[in-house]
């Protein structure tokens, strides 16, 4: 039949056996609201797979490793913004599991941008944080290698493309 | 001496080596071609490269490293594959050169061109060049010994005779040596050697175009990259030839045996081309093993055999 | 025609310059080679080094960081060398022109002597190109 | 030999057909460190995308890389359509499945080829290339042209899949579910290919939760994430197929992967064609008014993984911020814990492994002076210039 002799030998595993967390969607949620109380400024539930917390640039760390560490969840990507608020980053984590994509909202001064760095948790975070102080001047706190990543000597200091202004 | 200067340069030398070694390397495009599902180069492919890059393309020496030697390395490599065809075909085409150890001669003679190799490339002071380099010169610390002992297998078969000319008229008096089991033996070692000889796939580490693209030709350009395509293509029909000779007694040069002289080349080489295209590039720690063990012990167990008269 | 004329364009060696791309002409290029199109039956050859070429295939919108590599890959190349530009980026830009790092087409960087648009360009179109190329020089 | 050795791998290497320098630091054969220098492929299509508006984004996106052209658009849709809360129909979520599931066979296909020519296989190359044109041709068929297909909008898909195609894709689809057991057979079994690529290139499990790696490189690892499995979208909810998980790592493991999942996508289209016959012809797109102001997520799963857009809207007709993760930017990053301690033979096939693609990588900015050479201009001061410009010509109009 279909595809019969490469199937047959079995030589690929092919299980659907997925790992099963025990933390569920809304559980996370209670847990942060728990746990982080004094740093979470707002929650908005767009649906139960689309989650924005706005918290407090200084908890980034503490929320991040509990996320990371004991939630286990798997991180995506930030994105930084600038708006009239000021940058704005967003931490997206998947909780692969569930399908849920939370996103951890920071707001950061408009005149100094910086937070503390997620790399010395997570190497995934290591690449981004460098593209977002390229091109948005955000400055990553403790980060083991803020150098340029695609722009090496493509344009002078201080000069950050994505920056907007605002009337 | 004028007799000389010809066998040299036309017959049975550069030019008659050349323009057959150029037909051959057509042959292997186009089996390549075909295995591969696709049409293929146009007969005189071979040509039109070489006089391109002879007449046309401008040759652009290396801003660092040694001019002089990254020049001097192709034309070192035609004159020893040409001075090593000589001394093959000669005796092949039934003119006795009175020449009593020439066997070693021509061992020595074909590891120029690879010699010669390695040499341009360092003068080229390009880093992939000396990478493509030292990967040659661990190939041929490899397959010399095990090219070595094939030699000497079949120096034993005929009797202690280090005369090419005397291999051939035996093989022809009697039957070819590859009709044995020692001699099946020694024919798949002289294979692989030859296949590594030449860098074909799965030993052509030291141009492996997509890790270090073409290695150590990577600098030659022109008329010198045009000398290095002529040694490639000699060597692509002495060795060959050398095996022929060698194993399966030769070249008879009347009547329908021409034709047999034809096959038995076309064959080998179509074996060259089958194998290069049904095996992926090897890393060069495999192929040290394969011919430090594997090969090696091949060819002691076809001496072993020879000794004792299989 | 000339005897060096001739086997010039039978034998035209190619070396692929992948720019600010989006990759298709890339594959293109490739998918030329490749059994249904097969352009070796021309004698055209894909070759690693630049110093082999005689063709240089350039695709993709030339940003800041690319100008100064084409700039050196060009000069690196053997003379003679065909500079062919290929797909819309490679024209003019196309959908990036607009880009702040878009440093020009190809040819406001070195000459050019054919363009082959599309985006991408069908192989058929490729192969059209170059064999126009060949006919007119 | 204490000297290292710096062996460069691109910008223009044969090796990969998009510019990205590596540098292996090198003892002898063997890697010891690798850097690279990326930014020769960067179009800052972030910053494009904002001057365009949510129909046009679509044919930018597409060409953010030739081999994804379906999944960046799909996420980018999958975004919008979060934005705007709009549902589309089911025979819209059939074709984007479908352009989906066979652009991953290409994919893979075009994969197989690569990584065939890397091990100086280049008879695998050819054939696997020349398998890989009857899905070219049944996307020439569907969407008209070869690679950018320019199928999606918000709201649904530009082009039907009449029901006559239906039984040609059925055919053609049978056809190349021969050809890769074919080439899978051709592949997995030589024992010369198990000699280069197992236990070469290996990524633990640890490693991928650290790099956050996504696609068959991480399912090569065991991480069985698949997005179109945690996070349906269009019609994968609606049709029965597995995800494919391997457990050794190394690059055996990701061609052992891909290969597999070429026939759970032909399963996937088969069963898509049959949910496509049930449904009526023509419904392929529901009407949009306006994207209202919001923040949108969109995934979808490319054949080499988690594609992610994230899409904010100001209530205008253009996209006010557009990030875009594609799957190759965490997965070069594996780089370093792949190469380092292998001879240069191995670590060009483990970066040929995961199956980067450097066009997906880049989208960055670069502002430059162009008289002087000196890169000081932000992107606000071009805006600024191109003001002024307007400004001028307006006023030469009036004076006219």
């Amino acid at each position: 039949m279909q595809g019969a002799r490469y199937k047959t030998k079995e030589r690929g595993t092919r299980n659907e056996k997925r790992e099963t967390r025990n933390i569920d969607t809304m559980v996370i949620i209670e847990k942060l609201k728990e746990n982080f109380s004094s740093d979470i400024l707002e929650i908005v539930t767009k649906n139960e797979k689309r989650i924005i917390v706005t918290i407090k640039p200084d908890s980034i760390i503490n929320i991040a490793e509990y996320l990371y560490k004991t939630a286990g969840l798997r991180f995506i990507i930030a994105s930084a913004l600038h708006t009239k608020k000021g940058f704005e980053i967003h931490y997206h984590f998947s909780m692969d599991s569930t399908g849920l994509v939370l996103n951890i909202h920071v707001i950061l001064d408009k005149e100094n941008p910086q937070i503390e760095s997620l790399s010395n948790m997570f190497n995934a975070s290591n690449w981004i944080e460098r593209e977002m102080h390229e091109l948005f001047g955000i400055n990553f706190l403790n980060h083991p290698n803020q150098e340029k990543l695609i722009s090496d000597g493509n344009w002078a200091e201080g000069v950050y493309p994505y920056r907007k202004e605002f009337k | 001496m004028a007799v000389n200067l010809f066998y040299f340069l036309v017959f049975p030398g550069l030019l008659f080596a050349a323009t057959v070694g150029a037909f051959l390397s057509w042959f292997d495009r186009k089996i390549t071609a075909r295995v591969q599902f696709r049409k293929g180069p146009p007969l005189l492919q071979p040509f039109y490269d070489f006089f391109k890059l002879l007449l046309v393309k401008e040759t652009i020496l290396p801003k660092h490293g040694s001019p002089v030697i990254f020049l001097l390395a192709p034309v070192l490599s035609v004159f020893g594959a040409t001075t090593a065809g000589i001394f093959i075909l000669l005796p092949l085409f039934n003119i006795t050169t009175g020449f009593r150890g020439d066997l070693l001669v021509i061992f020595y003679l074909l590891t120029i061109p690879s010699f010669s190799y390695i040499i341009g490339s360092l003068a080229s002071a390009n880093p992939l060049a000396a990478v493509g380099g030292s990967r040659e010169m661990k190939l041929i610390l490899s397959y010399e010994l095990t090219f070595l002992l094939f030699i000497a297998g079949v120096i034993m078969k005929c009797g202690q005779e280090f005369n090419l000319y005397t291999i051939i008229q035996t093989q022809q008096e009697g039957s070819p040596f590859i009709g044995s089991i020692s001699g099946v033996l020694l024919f798949i070692v002289g294979i692989f050697c030859i296949q590594a000889k030449l860098a074909l796939v799965p030993f052509d580490m030291p141009e492996a175009e997509a890790e270090i693209t073409e290695g150590i030709f990577i600098e030659y350009s022109g008329a010198a990259y045009a000398l290095i395509k002529l040694a490639k293509y000699i060597m692509l029909f002495i060795l060959p030839a050398f095996l022929i000779a060698l194993l399966m007694n030769g070249f008879k040069l009347e009547g329908i045996n021409i034709l047999w002289a034809v096959l038995k080349v076309i064959m080998v080489v179509l074996i060259l081309t089958l194998i290069r295209n049904t095996n992926p590039r090897i890393k060069i720690k495999q192929a040290v093993n394969f011919f430090l063990i594997w090969m090696n012990l091949l060819a002691v167990i076809a001496l072993v055999l020879i000794a004792f008269g299989y | 025609m000339g005897f060096k004329d001739y086997c010039f364009k039978k034998s035209l060696w190619v070396f692929h310059f992948g720019g600010a791309s989006c990759n298709n002409c890339d594959i293109e290029i490739l998918d030329c080679l490749t059994p249904r199109h097969d352009l070796e039956r021309f004698g055209i050859l894909l070759v690693g080094s630049i110093r082999h070429a005689d063709v240089l295939l350039v695709n993709g919108s030339i940003n800041t960081r690319d100008k100064d590599r084409l700039l050196e890959i060009y000069n690196q190349a053997p003379k003679p060398i065909l500079v062919v530009a290929i797909g819309a980026c490679g024209c003019t830009g196309g959908i990036f022109a607009e880009s702040i790092t878009f440093a020009g087409p190809v040819d406001k960087i070195i000459p050019v002597n054919a363009y082959i648009p599309g985006c991408p360009p069908k192989p058929e179109a490729i192969i059209a190109g170059i064999v126009k190329l060949v006919n007119k020089s | 030999m204490s000297k290292k050795t710096i062996i460069p791998i691109g910008p223009y290497h044969p090796l990969q057909e998009e510019p990205e320098l590596f540098k292996l630091y090198c003892d002898g054969e063997i890697v010891k460190d690798i850097k690279w220098e990326t930014g020769y492929n960067h179009r800052s299509i972030e910053k494009l995308s904002e001057s365009k508006t949510y129909d046009q984004v679509f044919f930018l996106v597409e060409r953010i890389c030739g081999i994804c052209s379906t999944s960046h658009p799909f996420a980018f849709a999958n975004a919008v359509e979060e934005i705007g809360n709009i549902e589309i129909t089911d025979r819209a979520k059939y074709i984007r499945s479908i352009i989906g599931e066979l652009e991953r066979i290409h994919s893979h296909l075009l994969w197989v080829g690569l990584a065939g020519h890397f091990l100086g296989y280049n008879t695998v190359f050819m054939w696997a290339w020349k398998y890989r044109e009857p899905v070219l041709d049944l996307f020439e068929m569907i969407t008209g042209n070869r690679n950018s297909y320019a199928m999606f909008k918000v709201g649904g898909v530009r082009r039907d899949i009449e029901n006559v195609k239906i039984s040609i894709i059925r055919k053609t689809l049978s056809d190349i579910r021969k050809k890769t057991d074919l080439l899978a057979g051709a592949v997995m079994d030589d024992p010369v290919i198990h000699a280069r690529t197992k236990g070469v290139g290996i990524l633990t499990r640890q490693d991928v939760i650290d790099y956050a790696a996504v696609g068959p490189t991480a399912r090569a690892s065991g991480v069985a994430i698949d997005v179109r499995k945690d996070d349906p979208y269009a019609a994968y909810p609606l049709v029965n197929w597995k995800v494919i998980t391997a457990q050794a790592g190394d690059v055996f493991a990701k061609a052992e992967v891909r290969l597999l999942e070429m026939y759970e996508s032909i399963s996937i289209i088969e069963q898509c064609l049959n949910g496509l016959e049930k449904v009526k012809e023509g419904e392929i797109t529901v009407k949009v008014k306006e994207i209202p102001e919001g923040i949108g997520t969109g995934r979808a799963e490319a054949p080499r993984g988690e594609v992610f857009h994230f899409v904010v809207s100001d209530g205008s007709n253009s996209p006010a911020r557009h990030k875009i993760r594609a799957p190759s930017y965490v997965n070069i990053a594996t780089f370093k814990k792949s190469c380092i301690g292998q001879t240069i033979a191995d670590a060009t096939i483990s970066l040929a492994a995961v199956d980067p693609c450097y066009c997906c990588t880049e989208r960055m900015a670069v502002a430059y002076d162009i008289n002087s050479g000196k890169r000081i201009m932000n992107a606000n001061e071009l805006i600024d210039c191109s003001i002024m410009r307007t400004a001028e010509m307006k006023k030469n109009l009036i004076n006219n």
